[in-house]
């Protein structure tokens, strides 16, 4: 039971961290408003990693739980980017070496 | 511990052994988590390679609508911190108290699906249906996926609630908000990859 | 539930929580589909030797009929037969007493997860007899065939086969899931990860590794069912959509399955060659760290399936040196295997004959794979007999032979009868010697050029010689002949439930904690809870007086 | 080796034929070195009264020593087999020679359409000749082709060159092939595509460039 009591003496403010997570939050909705596309990919998804990083660390407690859970839910995440490298050179790219992509040209236009 | 197993189903000793430290459910909840990861991930992969390859997708993004995906940002993160002070209240032993945060999440969720039914309608009645456009088939999968997912977590919120309001399994508190705040950072990077980015 | 002393049969047998019983529900399952998935492979290798000839007990094979017969032979054969005997059924029953602990960390989970699975096999069963007949589009599902019924004319067949193998996840994920908790938390005091059983070990590397390459295919699925039933484009090149998607994300899933499968069944024949050589395990740890490093490595090779499917040329490098890597630590651990043999006292009892013909049978498994590896062999190999060949040396040895090795092997503990051992060596033989007939001509017809899933080689001058004929009808005989020698077991099975000869705690002599428990254990297992003192595999340690060492005595 | 099963009619079919023989020839050593090992034990260390078994850990440097070596063996032959594979990879499938023809390969279910290049030798001119599970080829002539499906993924596989590529809807595959024997050869298809994915069988017919010219000049004259 002691463990537990000191456990949650290192409980972080709660309240500060979603503070922190809705500034965060607004600056990825105003990044784009800048309109320069690097600034978007950091301000998008860089933010969306530091957001996803505090919610698991304070709000999962990851940051009091047991070191290898941390690695488990890394290494799924390192077998996604596996995942990501072994397909995109298929399926993102248009074309390789000796073959292409033959696709009707792509429009909004609705497909039915 | 053992006392708030207390129920009639007849424990057995092995779920109350822990040879790592861990309370046996949170590591199973660790592992439900794990292979969520890769459902998510495959899904989202094939999205991201999909996006990257047709540069039209970019247009079509731009008529998702940002200022509801953001509202529903900020009604998660605002329930996820209900969760969590509703952990707290467990953790010190107040299961009504720890019963009105979750239920205060549960209301988090009915808004988000609200906002969400709003949304989608808004989108297919502008002709964005799911068959529009491969696009929009990633967005109504990849959404709907998540939003089944906030559905099952509601469930449980009030389940678990109702039986913290008894006193009874507070640990459970804890578990169902560490799914909640899962099925919350998996919004945090459908947001920008269906809204913001275009 | 309160009172167990009243428990209906319904409560005690159909809807128990206990671990034995869900292990047995999951292997009797797992041995009826066997049934259903061998009376497939019976009737389109009738079609196969004897092409157009009505065949004994189903009809005319028509090419809608045989692409349905391959499709679920395989699907069945993987699905419903190696992963519930292997991991459900035997990983069920056996962990929770080879850990020392009374059941399950998740009963209800438990059950849930055996329901699921029962539902998947109804549905499965089902789909063969709705409107336009079973899927036929291979267990590999490739779309844009399996995506549309305007390509694969079973409108009913494709989505009802895809929703019985998505439940089949679900209810294995649930499973897995349970399994890896359950040693991961409740192991007996004492029991540290290096006086695991290797069987446990392997199911918990198994568990994680279906674990983690399943989501993506779970994502896959989902979008091909919205293919099916929406007429959405996920798959579909017309509208922007890719089939060499569904490819990467059902062979990131498809190769690790296979070790998925395998590394239990390693684990099968490390527990039964030990008890019957009275030798300790050779190099248990090196055995681990190959355990992990095979499961580890499984996720870098899956691209091997689609050398020739389209994929960039440049990507069959990375993917042949991955595949070539990992023979090493199969050869490795193969290697322990015959070395633990070395020194020892072997006694050539029915589970014994099982696990050391799966070492021999499996090396052909094992070596063949080295032609499908190999990207440029493969341009010629690919899709042929010699592939069907190959993965049956791989899977035949896990799924039957390795199934066989444990039945017999815990056979006492489970129903606390012996089987009978001059009826075990009959069928043993008469499965092993007609196997080899089956799959070896298989060999040779994939290297004269055979491919797999024609109903019929009439057309192709030549394939259809009698040369070639005659081959296909020896593995077709062979194959009837070994199906005829299991009646040899279900006999001896039902037999032996019955009327078999008392079977006593540890008939084997051997070390490990469900032996401690009483043939069969009640429910909660053990009288007393043990105490792990050491290593499980510490036979004949120099200074005993008895060649074994159970792991709860204490020194 | 295979060369005794199927013919050997292109210059790939030679080059995989090699290597076929290279592993054959490796994983043969493997195989019954590790049988012959296992049955040896067997039999050697057979149940017999009054003898014990041994106690022996394998976790020490010199027992290990039986398995780290074999290991390290397997290791250098892996290498070998690597080399040999990707090297034969980079001959057939990535590098493509110069080519004297180009043919077009179209899959549906369930035939093959193919596309020669007509007399001109080029193709998309109006000499084309399209023609329907009959594929006919130069000896000695170095073809380019482009592979397509119009519905679902075919493979277009003939032993006899030791090719096989699938035919995938929404990508052109470029390949080639040398024809170095006379004959006419089973074109299957290799990958399941349905009802009739046993009833796709073309043929191929290598010829010298004198039947191919009377051939041509046949089409033109029914043609016209």
């Amino acid at each position: 039971m002691s463990a537990e009591a000191s456990e949650a003496t290192r409980h972080p403010n709660y309240v500060r961290v979603y503070l922190t997570l809705l500034v965060l939050f607004a600056i990825s909705v105003l990044g784009p408003l800048l309109g320069h596309p690097w600034v978007t990919l950091v301000t998008a998804f860089g933010v969306a990693a530091v957001k996803a990083t505090m919610v698991a660390a304070y709000f999962m407690h990851l940051n009091i739980e047991r070191r290898y859970i941390w690695y488990l839910l890394l290494t799924m995440l390192a077998f996604m980017g596996l995942l990501f490298a072994g397909v995109a050179p298929d399926v993102l790219s248009q074309g390789g070496q000796n073959w292409r992509h033959v696709r009707p040209a792509q429009s909004a236009a609705p497909h039915h | 511990m053992s006392a708030s197993h207390a129920s009639e189903f007849p424990v057995p000793l092995a779920s109350r052994r822990s040879a790592t430290g861990i309370p046996t459910g949170r590591l199973a909840l660790w592992w439900v988590l794990a292979s969520e990861i890769v459902i998510f991930g495959g899904l989202l992969a094939s999205y991201i390679m999909f996006r990257l390859h047709h540069p039209h997708w970019a247009d079509e993004a731009s008529h998702t609508n940002i200022w509801a995906g953001g509202f529903n940002t900020f009604v998660l993160l605002t329930s996820s911190l209900f969760a969590v002070l509703g952990h707290q209240a467990a953790e010190q032993g107040d299961g009504a108290k720890a019963a009105r945060f979750l239920r205060l999440t549960v209301v988090g969720g009915l808004v988000f699906l609200g906002v969400k039914a709003v949304e989608w309608r808004g989108e297919i009645s502008h002709g964005f249906t799911i068959y529009r456009d491969l696009f929009w088939t990633f967005y109504y999968t990849a959404t709907g996926l998540h939003g089944l997912h906030v559905l099952v977590g509601m469930i449980v919120l009030w389940l678990v609630a109702g039986d913290a309001a008894r006193g009874r399994n507070l640990h459970r508190v804890e578990l169902i908000g560490i799914y909640w705040h899962f099925v919350d950072a998996v919004w945090i990077f459908l947001f920008p990859l269906f809204y913001i980015a275009r | 539930m309160a009172h167990a002393q009243q428990q209906s049969f319904w409560s005690r047998y159909v809807f128990s929580t206990d671990h034995k019983i869900i292990g047995l529900q999951y292997l009797f399952t797992g041995m009826f589909m066997g049934l259903v998935g061998s009376f497939l492979a019976y009737v389109f290798r009738m079609q196969l030797a004897f092409p157009g000839e009505p065949v004994p007990l189903f009809g005319v094979v028509t090419p809608l009929h045989y692409n349905a017969l391959v499709t679920n032979h395989g699907a069945i054969m993987i699905f419903w037969v190696a992963m519930p005997i292997l991991i459900a059924g035997l990983g069920n029953y056996l962990i929770p007493l080879m850990i020392g602990c009374d059941d399950m960390v998740f009963p209800r989970l438990n059950r849930l997860s055996y329901q699921i699975f029962f539902l998947s096999t109804v549905v499965i069963l089902v789909s063969l007899f709705v409107p336009g007949g079973g899927f036929g589009g291979a267990w590999t599902a490739y779309p844009p065939l399996s995506a549309s019924a305007q390509y694969n004319h079973t409108p009913w067949g494709a989505p009802l086969w895809l929703i019985a193998v998505a439940l089949e996840f679900v209810a294995f994920l649930l499973g897995g899931i349970n399994f890896v908790t359950t040693v991961m938390n409740a192991r007996a005091p004492g029991m540290g990860p290096m006086q695991i059983p290797i069987f446990v070990w392997m199911v918990v590397i198994a568990s994680i590794v279906f674990m983690a390459s399943v989501g993506p295919l779970v994502a896959g699925a989902i979008m091909l069912l919205f293919d099916q039933l929406l007429g959405t484009h996920f798959y579909d090149p017309k509208a922007g959509g890719d089939p060499i998607l569904w490819q990467h994300l059902f062979w990131f899933f498809g190769h690790p399955e296979v070790y998925v499968v395998l590394l239990p069944a390693l684990g099968i024949v490390a527990e039964v060659i030990t008890v019957f050589s009275r030798k300790k395990l050779f190099a248990y740890k090196t055995i681990l760290y190959t355990a992990f490093a095979t499961g580890i490595i499984s996720f870098f090779v899956w691209a091997h399936h689609q050398f020739v499917a389209g994929i960039d040329p440049r990507m069959a490098h990375l993917f042949t040196i991955t595949t070539l890597i990992i023979s090493v630590p199969i050869a490795e651990m193969t290697f322990a295997f015959i070395a633990t043999l070395y020194g020892g006292s072997i006694e050539l009892r029915t589970p014994m004959l099982w696990a050391l013909a799966f070492i021999a049978e499996f090396l052909v498994g094992g070596v063949t794979g080295i032609f499908l590896g190999a990207n440029a062999t493969d341009i010629y190999l690919h899709d042929s007999y010699f592939v069907v060949a190959h993965f049956h040396y791989t899977f035949f040895p896990i799924a039957i032979i390795a199934g066989f090795a444990a039945l017999t092997y815990w056979f006492p503990k489970m129903f606390g009868r012996h089987m009978n051992e001059t009826l075990g060596k009959i069928h043993f033989w008469g499965t092993i010697i007609p196997f080899n007939f089956i799959f070896l001509p298989l060999f040779v017809l994939g290297a004269a050029g055979e491919h797999r899933r024609i109903y019929s080689y009439e057309h192709f001058s030549q394939l259809f010689t009698p040369g070639l004929q005659n081959l296909r009808v020896l593995a077709t005989v062979a194959l009837v002949v070994m199906l005829l020698f299991q009646f040899v077991f279900l006999y001896n099975f039902i037999r032996s439930l019955f009327a078999g000869e008392k079977a006593e705690e540890n008939p084997w002599k051997a070390n490990t904690l469900e032996w401690l428990a009483p043939s069969p254990p009640p429910h909660g297992n053990f009288a007393e809870m043990p105490t792990v003192y050491r290593g499980p595999y510490e036979y004949s340690v120099p200074g005993r007086p008895l060649d074994y060492w159970p792991q709860h005595l204490p020194n | 080796m295979l060369s005794w099963l199927v013919p050997q009619a292109s210059t790939s079919a030679r080059d995989i034929d090699w290597l076929f023989t290279l592993i054959l020839v490796t994983v043969g050593f493997w195989f019954v070195v590790a049988q012959a090992a296992l049955f040896t034990l067997i039999f050697r260390f057979r149940r017999r009264p009054d003898v014990a078994a041994a106690y022996i850990s394998g976790e020490r440097k010199e027992e290990k020593r039986w398995i780290s070596r074999p290991h390290a063996l397997v290791i250098v032959c892996d290498i070998v087999l690597i080399a040999g594979a990707l090297l034969t990879w980079k001959a057939v499938k990535q590098d493509l020679p110069p080519a004297d023809e180009r043919v077009r390969i179209i899959a549906q279910q369930w035939a093959w359409v193919f596309v020669h290049p007509g007399p001109d030798g080029k193709l998309d001119t109006d000499d084309d000749v399209r023609t329907v599970n009959d594929l006919r080829v130069k000896i000695d002539t170095t073809y380019h082709f482009e592979l397509t499906s119009r519905d679902v993924v075919h493979s277009f596989s003939v032993p006899a060159f030791r090719l096989k590529q699938d035919a995938v809807p929404g990508r052109i595959v470029t390949g080639w092939f040398r024809p170095t024997r006379l004959g006419t050869y089973d074109i299957q298809c290799a990958e399941i595509c349905g009802i009739g994915h046993a009833l796709m069988p073309a043929r191929l017919t290598v010829e010298t460039p004198a039947e191919q010219a009377a051939w041509y000049a046949s089409r033109s004259a029914q043609g016209g």
